[in-house]
């Protein structure tokens, strides 16, 4: 929202202007499963401004050569929390990891959701079935509840969430297409300041209030970015 | 004693809680006087209104608009959505409470005390329990506020050392408006902002049973900056 | 799905077929925020089947002398788990409760909403800062977690949700309107059985996939009712 | 050993588990040898296909079919949507998982133990430890099935009594599908419920390094009747 203003229009001109000033050490979330879902221009940006000794929270730890491989080869990166950080185009993840460059904490895939939406809920911390008897559960708390043998995992937050939807207002309230919605919704949630690029800018009151699934409070920024790919 | 004071009324409490409620800011109103707020809100001026039971981006009803009976506040009363509002489900909405998503929560209060405990959910008294959000907004909330008459029908005050009610959480309250004054709760003590015409700081705090100071050099902070 | 049938068809005509037979001692989740989103024909053949000793969580303790508070009339439940019992039109419920024939944990509204929540997505128990610090915490377990007084609680789950929607198909996908949305989406998560009773039934992928707020993979049986209001 | 016998190809395996699946089941397929699943249905039939990134009722694209690059499915592949199908968050699709609303998820396995112990996400080398959703959905799904080839390429049995590499999850595998035999996992043995041709019980049993019981008596159970 710009300063003085009585209304609230979150767009912003430019991607540099979407991310605004990340500091070094920022705890960064980062939506997308995949190709799914990238905020690719976003994570771009991130690469060009220069932060350093990141901490990412993703799904997966990059491939290729751009968005969090870029971050990665270029050693912005201090750890990654992922649940998949190994695909075939992994490469730079790899490299850095065996150089011992980046700390990798590896959480089960609905485990991290789950902790990325406590932190977004309020909830401090939730006991889980997934992972207990594992070698994932060394050193986490463990419990007896319903007869079966829980982990006490912890709430992920973040100071910034970036993350890619189909179309927003000014107010921010996003919908996403298809299976690009994946973490965004719950990592908009869970962090300090959420940035949203975003293929279509729509009307106030175009978006059908029964079908946002992101509603703006969550949201800080929005850019509206072409995509070169058909949708 | 405070009689001869230009005591606001509870249309005029809201309205004064709604001159400062900052533009953008997510407010839930709670159910009661709080109400009143939504309809005072500077014209222009853009707040979003949060209802606990999912709805985000309230508003009240035009004069002669059509109720739909499904569309209720937290308070069951009927009402509109805005532009750029949308639905939740109860679970999303209290995630979003609890989350600290919601900038400003106004709430009725039968005592706050100089901690900023609040005492809003039980009369104490033999009757039935219910909490409804109560605990949730005021533990969730980013700030919470408080509006109320300064004195009980009995003419004892509800701005208090210590609590003596159940209280609904400990150390959250962070403004208060009555019908005399707009005060701060900080560093475990009461701070009058702003008094109405013809109320003087002492009569003031004759009616608050806990130390006050004077702050009638600062200007309230509006309420509800995002600063997520 | 009706027997030996190949495709998913989970309407059923009327309501006593949508109702199925429920045991004495079954535990229902009733969904609805007072007038708005209740499932009032479901309850009433409730009322009519018969069962006893039931524990029902629900948001209010019913009013008037329909739904929740004629099931309590006529000494059909034996407890009441829910977060505002206390209305004008609460009368069946205080005289049952003064008379000490009905049981009520009162819970805080976003709590209990999280513990059913909990209770459809598995996770047995978490910490909630709310109600720290007060009468309700008589008797749970604290802790204190990033500096703050948190109290554990735990899922809830049921035999049966009851529940109200707009619109379904005959796989079970559902959408409401407004704020009759409220506790349904959740409760069908939670329960062993979910019943929809709706305004409307629509072909299969007439519902828009993005705007789906309740997959039929929570949905048991689906029933038709018109409703005399206009919506 | 087993050279002579009509061992089944993946895509058999995958007509296999594909022909026991419910009608009105909710299956999950994990990446690799089982997405060949959804690809087997009987005509006629249908069955709700979950993949955990947030997609419910999936389909194999079309021959021919325009993919969308945003609609993938947990092994990255391109997928569609069938008419009855919805989007839903990571959050919300892991919700469904853990809270035991996937009826059953076929799994591919390094080992299975008698006990009905998974491993399948870690090799036990210094890879880069991956998990994915492996843990939750053997951990969430009402019923657990692997599918795989009954012996490794050096020819070492998959189902042993006591698993040597990290477990992905103790005591849930149900049903074990192989190019050999369809197996349950049942107190704390393995039971042979149908074999290929041309295999005898005593030969399935020595590519079995476990307890194998002879249950070929019995009629295989549909997977993931709705019960919930």
């Amino acid at each position: 929202m710009s300063a003085g203003a009585e209304t609230i229009d979150k767009t912003v001109a430019g991607v540099a202007a979407a991310l605004g000033e990340v500091a070094d050490g920022a705890t960064i979330m980062v939506g997308g499963f995949g190709d799914s879902g990238i905020p690719e221009e976003l994570l771009a940006e991130l690469l060009e401004q220069g932060a350093r000794e990141l901490t990412l929270i993703a799904n997966n730890a990059g491939s290729g050569e751009s968005g969090v491989a870029a971050l990665l080869r270029e050693r912005r990166v201090r750890k990654i929390v992922c649940s998949f950080p190994r695909s075939s185009g992994s490469v730079w993840f790899e490299r850095r990891y065996r150089a011992g460059e980046v700390e990798l904490e590896i959480v089960p895939q609905g485990t991290l959701s789950e902790r990325i939406r406590a932190g977004g809920a309020g909830i401090a911390a939730f006991y889980t079935p997934t992972a207990a008897g594992t070698e994932l559960a060394a050193g986490k708390e463990t419990r007896l509840l319903d007869g079966r043998e829980h982990l006490l995992e912890h709430a992920l937050r973040a100071d910034l969430a970036l993350i890619r939807a189909r179309a927003a207002d000014r107010w921010g309230n996003l919908v996403y297409h298809t299976a690009a919605r994946n973490y965004a919704p719950t990592m908009a949630m869970a962090a300090r300041e959420t940035v949203a690029q975003v293929d279509e800018l729509v009307g106030l009151g175009d978006l059908d209030p029964e079908a946002v699934v992101t509603p703006g409070v969550y949201v800080d920024r929005v850019v509206r970015l072409r995509r070169e790919e058909a949708r | 004693m405070v009689t001869e004071v230009a005591a606001r009324s509870r249309e005029e409490i809201a309205a004064r809680v709604a001159a400062d409620l900052a533009p953008g800011a997510v407010v839930n109103l709670g159910i009661g006087m709080p109400t009143l707020v939504a309809g005072h809100v500077p014209a222009g001026r853009e707040v979003v209104f949060q209802s606990e039971n999912g709805v985000v981006g309230t508003r009240p009803l035009e004069p002669g608009e059509h109720p739909d009976p499904d569309l209720i506040n937290a308070g069951k009363e009927p009402i509109g959505l805005v532009a750029g509002g949308s639905y939740l489900s109860h679970a999303d909405s209290f995630a979003m409470i609890r989350g600290g998503h919601v900038d400003v929560t106004v709430m009725g209060a039968f005592e706050v005390s100089a901690a900023g405990d609040l005492a809003n959910w039980s009369s104490g008294t033999d009757a039935i329990p219910a909490v409804g959000g109560a605990m949730d907004l005021a533990a969730g909330a980013a700030t919470v506020v408080t509006m109320m008459s300064h004195l009980t029908g009995a003419g004892a005050p509800k701005l208090v050392e210590r609590c003596s009610l159940p209280l609904t959480a400990a150390g959250v309250v962070g403004r208060v408006y009555t019908d005399l004054a707009v005060l701060a709760v900080e560093g475990g003590e009461f701070v009058a902002l702003e008094l109405v015409p013809g109320l003087t700081f002492e009569r003031l705090a004759a009616a608050t049973a806990a130390a006050l100071r004077d702050g009638r050099d600062r200007v309230p902070a509006l309420l509800g900056e995002r600063r997520r």
